[in-house]
């Protein structure tokens, strides 16, 4: 039951507001059509899935409704960083 | 292609039990050997659950290649296999997913006696519950496309599960009520410990190396060709390297440079305390979410779902412990005064379409089998049936064919969503 | 009963609402909301500004909820959407939503069987007012000066929440007014 | 026996003038206020309280409070029964109702062929053959489980409240008080939990004083002061169930059943979810029994436990004591049992020579202390009548056994911290060699252990451990400066004589040959089975565990698990911290079902969504379908009518002449900004750039994977705003995908969102009778087809209330969907139904929308297509534009090598031959009907309806190749072997050239 602070809210706030949205910084393709099948199909479907610090999209669903990344451990499940969308973690555990 | 001595197993038996008892059972056999690890394998499977060991039986068993060994970083069965709440049914439904499961299922009806362990497979009949409109429409499909792949099923109206379930209820006015259901006869639950260890044993007695307390550090790979683990015992040469670690497979993945469409998360289970026999099939339903069986031993079984979010720390989010006793307690309201006596969780590896990878990766001589979710408990003989196969061949077995990995390039995903529910 | 309730229930009928995004360091915008309701938009997270017959709640960095008594919903958004230039977006809700004013000794502690947001005065005076998950739906909650709470819903959910209210409360006493 | 033969004249803290009358096992017996059900059964001289799990033996009550593995009872009957209770935790109230959970013949019966059942036997044996176990499980099943569920639903109410407070103190003992005194004292909000009737833990039991008063003045001061505190919430009767991430707890309180049955207005249980920015685990140490031969006949118990009976219940559980001990703790009960005058028959120590303060005083009230012995046997039938000890050096046995007679032994083999909490959160707990006691691990900064759980034995060290543990943990939340602000009271406590560890009490004969030596009471674990879980190979703590079920009862082991932990350990040759202990897990005591599900259960279940026009949906009758949360009338029966009857009518009414449909729970999402059309040709397979102001299209929404996700019609408002349709199910999921898209990859795009679906009431008014209906009510809008043509939006007045009218269809008729605000909404619906009186105007509900878009061949995104239908499947690249300069998502994998395969299903009608059967909706269809399975499946059906316009059923179906084999026959074989044969055929039945909505 995480405790998570919502960077738009400026509070911390509890799990159930939340909801995860997956891997961060997997950027669309600027031009899927360049793309081969098997790059594509990387782009869809595989992630990172680290067992340690992660990257990862939250966004604060019964909040402000804003996305915004987090990294956290998915062993201890500490939540190491909380950053916009747009930025990138800080240096310390960036894997 | 030889591994250890096969060694006479001793057979079980009522009379062995009168037999032992005699001597205060002082004389039993032990189960499997605690081998040192040899400097090189032909197969080296990195796992040593269900999946792994069974992999590793049929290995010996069906093609003879017994210089193998099962690498376990903890004890045998201590993952997923010991933490899941043991279902077994094979009714999938898109073709590929029931051939196997199906295939799966025949392995189970016999399997206490092939492996000559009890492993309690409880064929008590499976009820996949309908509360929609839609999830009629649904099971009536899937229980169609089951019967003419050969899985016999029914559809069960309300008064039809009442008679089956007298404690569920059916209320029309209920919140969510039970429309109907799909009902497999021929599925039901196992013991979880027993199907590991009754693996270990005949795979031990084959002579197959199980090696416990020994966690792959490393996958060596040379020219694109799999050559070995390194463990915490030292590096392990292998021909083959067969990846069967159902919550680590990514890990174990990026350890040979790979990436998987696997995310691995929590998958949240508990039982009751044992109360008398009040239950006596397995109980699904995805609308309401919850899966509910008795086990023997007279606890409830409860599956909950799997939180959204990835990590291994093998607990997860109370919020997923209520919602599911919020449907217990829905679907059946006398169970609300019975107490929780345990939860806990597990890590499964979720693939987008539900359904597991089996086979090569782009690594030569390196196999991975996972990605099972969170229903990899009911396939264990057939995956490591098929596994085997693929291993000894070094070729897909037909039924791992649909499941390799390129069909996230194709687009050839087998949506198992809808069968495979919220968990299972 | 002489014992006075616990927790008192008021709906609030005489509301319209407006939704309004854009960008909170837009001056046009701010100019344009302060002209038409009276009031400046929040900028600070989790706040609330009320004038005579208006409130505006801060939902999102880009985003308020203005509430005004005794006003048309349609007229209110035809009103900010002429005195707004740039890139904005304004939209009358009033429709999707209910407002009720919960109040009495006991009202935060039917909030907090509703939410897991924390409402203690000390986290949660006066002028905050929170978006949060309550009961299996969401809500807007603000705390008022007069120790009471302002909740703000979707109208679809109304009477799933009126009853949830009414059964969360009940153990203190409950009035509907 | 009469009366309370076993209560003491004097002493404890009942309340002697409230008498309270129960029935156990069918006996009327009598206790008092203030008694467990377990100290009332004692007092009443009740040895045997049960029979236990495996081997039916006797068993009585060991211990006196969470840890009790035998005293297992249900309580009340019928809905209100509640089973698997522990007596010791079950407060007596009058009338209260008890049995010992159930033990069957078959258990009784197992007790005289033990031998037989070792460890694990049913891995072994019962099966003979594939059915031989399905018979034998019949017959264990019956024999396994405590108690009975109770066969109809609860009548009592659950509740659940969030809680967030600075320091959580858990326990109420010494330790816990101190802890939350501090804590309070420096202004940070306390909660202080604990799982008793009454605040004080070990002080209840306490005979010594505290600063110069008596245990129980000392706790009264401090309970006064905390409740005087204006921020200190103290939770008695509450067990700390859960520890999880981030410092959230779970928190049980029971709140009536102390009361006995009572009126269903009063809340049972409730859950607290707290949420702690720091706690303090105070939860201290449960004493560890000593394992030897038939240590589990009744009369055998913790120390503790009898000092407890004797100083907080005024029980003495027996006469004549024998203490069996390996630490000074112990001595405590054997002086209480004194200075009740009672007999001591001896204590035995196994120390080698017990000496020291505590030692002095047992001798000096004329104890015999016999040293470096062990009791290696119990004796006696259903109660203990003696005991066989011998000497002891080190591990051995050194000498000959002698008989001692006594009827109650009391065992200290020291104590178990109560860390379960810790272990909760994922850390392990370390062994300590020199407190003899697994200790809580390095619990992080969000936690702090004080008293007996840190191993801390003394009373003033848990007072004072406990008061910086309140103050530091007050200071870490930001509250003063860690400092504690006033002193421990003083307790008089010589020095004692260090423990020694004994964890199995070697017996003459071999542990597999000697009688059996309980370590889990509960499950009828015996040393004799770990050895033997050992030797087969089961040799992680874990396979132990797993194979003998030790720690697997409700108990989770409080009281059997270090000394299994122990006894592997030596049997593997390893130490115990290589051993090491299982994980606890959540709940620490069990917890009620319904307490965790709270009131979300009923009609609170899952939220009820209402349109504005329930109530009159309601009125008329209506059947309702659940489209995700909303409510829908599904069609309106008229009195004798089937459904049938009713669908035929709606459908006919919509054709013919007029009917309306509440279209309340689309998903309408307000889109506005320079960008929305550039955002919404992202989204859509279809373009929205060059759509006119005032005009509608369908639009069709990809995952990225190239499946459909959902459909809708968007309008075009205004020069830079929007109105986008979604499905009534997907209308969130779509709203957060947009945001997703915009806020994550598209910040560039000036565009919002707004959901307006609560917003707009919609009333669909279809027919070719709409039109005219329409006009009377609506005045300031050209209703004519060309100043209002099809697939059009306006803005006027409707019924006096400002409106948007929609021209769109998903019925094939003449169509106006009148948008109005909500708060309007059953007013415009109540003067659309007035003005619509003179043609018989129809209420229809999804069921026959279902019918009439079918006959248009409309598709329903998740019951036509599912997740792998892409837009090509459907037949729809008419709705896909191929050439947009960004793309749109999902556009790549449209591309991929599966999605181009000619063999996939595609949407076709189907028409069966005999125009009469209605194929069943998720009929599955093949090209061989002769075909055994496995056969191959050429498709499925995905809509049927009887069409009451056409008089003859009509489909929708995904055939293999399909739109490429018109006119072709498929079977679709049914649940009874009948086979119906169908023939493909176009997916429009009706009005293919869209003459009908178009006029």
């Amino acid at each position: 039951m995480f405790r998570i602070h919502c960077p738009h809210c400026q509070e911390v706030r509890s799990e159930e507001e939340f909801s995860y949205a997956g891997e961060a910084h997997i950027p669309r393709p600027a031009d899927p059509s360049s793309l081969s099948d098997a790059e594509w199909g990387e782009y869809l479907h595989t992630r990172t899935n680290p067992r340690g610090p992660h990257r990862e999209m939250w966004v604060h669903t019964a909040g402000c409704r804003r996305y915004f990344n987090v990294l956290r451990d998915t062993v201890s499940y500490e939540i190491l960083a909380v950053y916009r969308v747009g930025e990138m973690p800080p240096e310390r555990g960036e894997a | 292609m030889r591994g250890a001595e096969p060694r006479r197993m001793e057979r079980y038996s009522l009379l062995g039990l009168v037999r032992h008892a005699r001597h205060y059972h002082e004389n039993w056999q032990r189960a499997w050997r605690n081998p040192e690890p040899k400097k090189s394998y032909d197969t080296v499977i990195v796992g040593g659950g269900g999946h792994g060991l069974a992999t590793a039986y049929y290995l010996a068993k069906v093609h003879g290649v017994t210089d193998v060994a099962v690498v376990e970083k903890g004890w045998l069965g201590g993952g997923n296999t010991g933490r899941n709440t043991t279902i077994v049914r094979s009714n999938y439904l898109r073709d590929e997913s029931s051939h196997l499961y199906e295939y799966s299922l025949k392995l189970w009806e016999g399997l206490s006696q092939e492996l000559n362990f009890n492993v309690m497979f409880s064929p008590r009949g499976v009820l996949n519950l309908g509360h929609t409109l839609q999830e009629m429409r649904d099971i009536e499909r899937r229980v169609g496309a089951n019967r003419l792949n050969g899985i016999e099923a029914q559809v069960l109206d309300p008064g039809e599960i009442n008679k089956l379930v007298p404690l569920m209820n059916c209320a029309p006015d209920s919140r969510y009520p039970v429309l109907g259901a799909s009902w497999q006869a021929r599925g039901g639950i196992a013991r979880h410990d027993a199907v590991a260890w009754g693996y270990a044993r005949s795979a031990d007695a084959h002579g197959v190396d199980l090696l416990q307390n020994t966690e792959v550090t490393g996958i060596r790979c040379r020219n694109g060709v799999a050559t070995g683990v390194d463990t915490s015992r030292g590096f392990i040469a292998a021909r083959k390297v067969a990846c069967v670690a159902a919550g680590n497979s990514g890990v174990l993945a990026a350890m040979a440079g790979l990436r998987l469409p696997i995310e691995s998360r929590p998958l949240q289970a508990l039982v009751s305390e044992p109360i008398k026999p009040c239950l006596d099939t397995v109980v699904m339903s995805n609308a309401v979410h919850c899966y509910i069986s008795q086990a023997d031993k007279g606890d409830l079984v409860i599956g909950a779902g799997t939180d959204s979010y990835n990590g291994y720390g093998q607990r997860g989010s109370f919020s997923i412990i209520e919602h599911t006793l919020q449907a217990v307690c829905e679907l059946f309201p006398a169970f609300s005064r019975v107490r929780m006596n345990r939860h806990w969780g597990g890590i499964v590896d979720i693939c987008p379409d539900a359904c597991p990878i089996i086979g090569e990766t782009p690594v030569r001589g390196l196999y991975f089998n996972c990605g099972w979710g969170t229903g990899g408990f009911k396939a264990t003989p057939g995956s490591g049936y098929v596994f085997a196969d693929t291993l000894a061949h070094g070729r897909p077995h037909p039924l791992a064919a649909p499941f390799s990995l390129d069909r996230f390039a194709t687009g050839a995903l087998v949506d198992e969503h809808g069968a495979a529910g919220v968990a299972h | 009963m002489s014992e006075p309730p616990g927790v008192v229930c008021r709906e609030c009928p005489d509301r319209v609402f407006a939704n309004v995004r854009g960008d909170s360091g837009d001056l046009r915008l701010r100019r344009a909301v302060a002209q038409v309701a009276g009031l400046d938009l929040p900028r600070e997270p989790g706040t609330w500004n009320r004038a005579d017959r208006s409130r505006a709640y801060w939902l999102g960095p880009d985003e308020w909820l203005l509430v005004v008594e005794g006003d048309d919903g349609l007229a209110l958004e035809e009103r900010l959407r002429d005195a707004l230039d740039g890139p904005f977006s304004v939209a009358d809700v009033t429709g999707a939503q209910v407002q009720l004013e919960l109040s009495g000794p006991d009202a935060g502690k039917v909030l907090q069987k509703s939410s897991p947001y924390d409402f203690h005065p000390r986290k949660f005076p006066p002028g905050r007012c929170a978006q949060t998950v309550f009961s299996k739906t969401t809500a807007l909650v603000a705390a008022r000066e007069d120790g009471a709470f302002d909740v703000v819903f979707r109208r679809s959910y109304a009477d799933y929440l009126m009853r949830w209210l009414a059964d969360a409360a009940a153990e203190y006493g409950y009035r509907l007014e | 026996m009469g009366g309370e033969v076993r209560r003491l004249a004097a002493g404890g803290r009942i309340d002697r003038d409230q008498a309270l009358d129960f029935v156990f096992n069918g006996r009327a017996l009598r206790g008092f206020a203030g008694d467990t059900l377990a100290s009332a059964l004692l007092a009443n001289g009740v040895d045997v309280v049960g029979r236990s799990f495996k081997y039916g033996r006797p068993r009585g009550i060991v211990g006196h409070g969470p840890e009790e593995p035998n005293a297992i009872v249900e309580v009340g009957t019928g809905a209100s029964r509640v089973p698997n209770l522990r007596a010791t935790q079950v407060e007596l109230y009058n009338g209260l109702e008890a049995r010992s959970a159930g033990s069957s013949v078959f258990q009784r019966a197992a007790g005289a062929f033990g031998r037989l059942l070792p460890a694990g036997f049913y891995y072994k044996t019962f099966m003979s053959s594939p059915r031989a176990w399905m018979a034998w499980e019949r017959v264990l099943r019956h024999a396994a489980g405590f108690g009975n569920a109770p066969d109809a639903a609860d009548p009592d109410t659950y509740d659940r409240m969030n809680r967030h407070c600075d320091v959580l103190v858990i326990g109420g003992g010494p330790a816990g008080l101190s802890a939350a005194l501090e804590a309070a004292g420096w202004g940070a909000r306390v909660l202080l939990a604990d799982e008793q009737s009454e605040f004080g833990g070990s002080l209840l039991a306490e005979t010594r004083a505290l600063g110069g008063e008596s245990a129980a003045a000392w706790l009264a001061g401090v309970l006064a002061e905390l409740d005087a505190s204006g921020n200190v919430e103290l939770l008695p009767r509450s067990m700390v169930s859960g520890y999880y991430d981030h410092n959230f707890l779970t928190i049980v309180e029971r709140r009536s059943d102390h009361l006995g049955p009572v009126s269903a207005a009063a809340t049972r249980e409730r859950l607290h979810r707290v949420r702690a920015e720091q706690v303090v685990l105070a939860t201290g140490a449960i004493e560890r029994p000593l394992v030897f031969a038939n240590n589990d006949l009744p009369g055998v118990m913790l120390a503790s436990s009898v000092s407890t009976y004797v100083n907080r219940y005024a029980v003495a559980p027996g006469n004549k004591l024998l203490l069996f001990t390996t630490n000074d703790h112990g001595y405590r009960t054997a002086l209480d049992w004194h200075r009740i005058g009672r007999e001591v028959v001896a204590i035995v120590d196994v120390r080698e020579d017990p000496a020291g303060a505590w030692v002095e005083s047992a001798k000096a009230s004329g104890i015999d202390v016999i040293g470096a012995h062990a009791i290696i046997e119990a004796v006696g039938h259903s109660r203990v009548s003696g005991a066989a000890i011998a000497p002891l050096q080190g591990n051995t046995l050194v000498g000959a056994p002698r008989r001692l007679a006594c009827d109650l032994i009391a065992c200290s083999g020291g104590w178990n911290p109560t860390l379960h909490l810790g272990s909760q959160t994922g850390v392990k707990p370390r062994w300590s060699e020199s407190a003899i006691a697994f200790l809580p691990g390095d619990l992080g900064v969000g936690t702090l252990c004080a008293g007996a759980v840190a191993g801390t034995p003394a009373l003033r060290g848990c007072l004072e451990q406990g008061a910086l543990a309140g103050a530091t943990a007050a200071s870490r939340a930001g509250f003063g400066s860690g400092r504690t602000t006033r002193a421990a009271p003083e307790v008089d406590e010589p020095p004692e004589m260090p423990a020694r560890s004994l964890f199995l009490v070697p017996h003459p004969k071999p542990v597999s040959r000697a009688p059996k030596q309980f370590v889990d009471f509960q499950l009828d674990v015996t040393a004799a089975d770990i050895e033997l879980a050992a030797r087969e190979g089961y040799e992680s703590v874990e396979h132990v565990k797993r194979y003998t079920a030790l720690g697997f009862g409700t108990d989770q082991g409080k009281l059997g698990n270090v000394n299994g932990v122990a006894i592997l350990a030596e049997a593997l040759g390893k130490d115990m911290a290589e051993v090491g202990t299982t994980m606890y897990r959540p709940s620490y005591t069990p917890t009620t079902f319904g307490a965790i599900a709270g009131r979300d259960v009923g009609g609170f279940f899952d939220p009820e969504r209402h349109t504005p026009m329930h109530g009159w949906h309601t009125a008329e009758g209506a059947e309702w379908e659940d489209v995700g949360r909303w409510k829908r009338p599904w069609y309106y029966p008229r009195p004798g009518e089937t459904m049938q009857q009713a669908v035929n009518r709606e459908c006919l009414a919509a054709r013919d002449g007029l009917a309306i449909m509440d279209a309340s729970t689309l998903g309408k999402i307000d889109i506005q900004g320079a960008d929305a059309a550039e955002f919404l040709d992202r989204i859509y397979t279809t373009g929205f750039r060059k759509l006119g102001i005032g005009r509608c299209r369908y639009g069709l929404m990809l995952h990225e994977d190239g499946t459909i996700f959902d459909d809708g019609v968007t309008a075009r408002l205004g020069e830079d705003r929007y109105l986008m349709h979604t499905t009534t199910g997907n209308a969130e999921v779509v709203f957060a995908w947009l945001e997703r898209w915009h806020q994550t990859e598209w910040p560039e795009l000036s565009v919002y969102f707004t959901s307006v679906t609560d917003h707009w009431a919609t009333a669909a008014l279809v027919g070719p009778k709409s039109r005219t209906v329409l006009a009377k009510v609506c005045t300031d809008i050209d209703l004519t087809g060309g100043a209002f043509p099809f697939m059009a939006v306006r803005e006027g007045h409707v019924a006096g209330v400002p409106a948007r009218v929609f021209r769109i269809s998903f019925s094939g008729e003449l169509s106006f969907e009148v948008n109005v605000p909500a708060q309007h909404g059953r007013a415009v619906w109540d003067a659309l139904i007035d003005a619509g009186a003179e043609f018989d105007i129809t209420p229809y509900g999804t069921e026959t929308m279902h019918v009439l878009r079918a006959e248009k061949g409309f598709i329903i995104v998740g019951q036509d297509t599912d997740g792998s239908t892409t837009p090509a499947d459907m037949g729809m690249d008419w709705a896909v534009r191929r050439n947009k300069p960004f793309g749109f998502l999902g556009d790549r994998s449209l591309d991929l090598s599966d999605h181009l395969r000619e063999d996939r299903p595609q949407l076709v009608g189907l028409a069966s031959y005999d125009a009469k059967t209605v194929l069943p909706e998720g009929g599955q269809l093949v090209d061989d009907p002769e075909r055994q399975p496995p056969a191959p499946i050429a498709g499925h059906v995905t809509s049927s309806y009887y069409s009451a316009r056409l008089s003859r059923p009509i489909a929708l179906g995904m055939v293999k190749r399909g739109a490429g084999r018109m006119g072709e026959t498929v079977y679709c074989p049914l649940a009874d072997g009948r086979v119906v044969k169908a023939s493909i055929v176009d997916s429009v039945f009706y009005d293919p050239k869209g003459e009908r909505q178009n006029v």
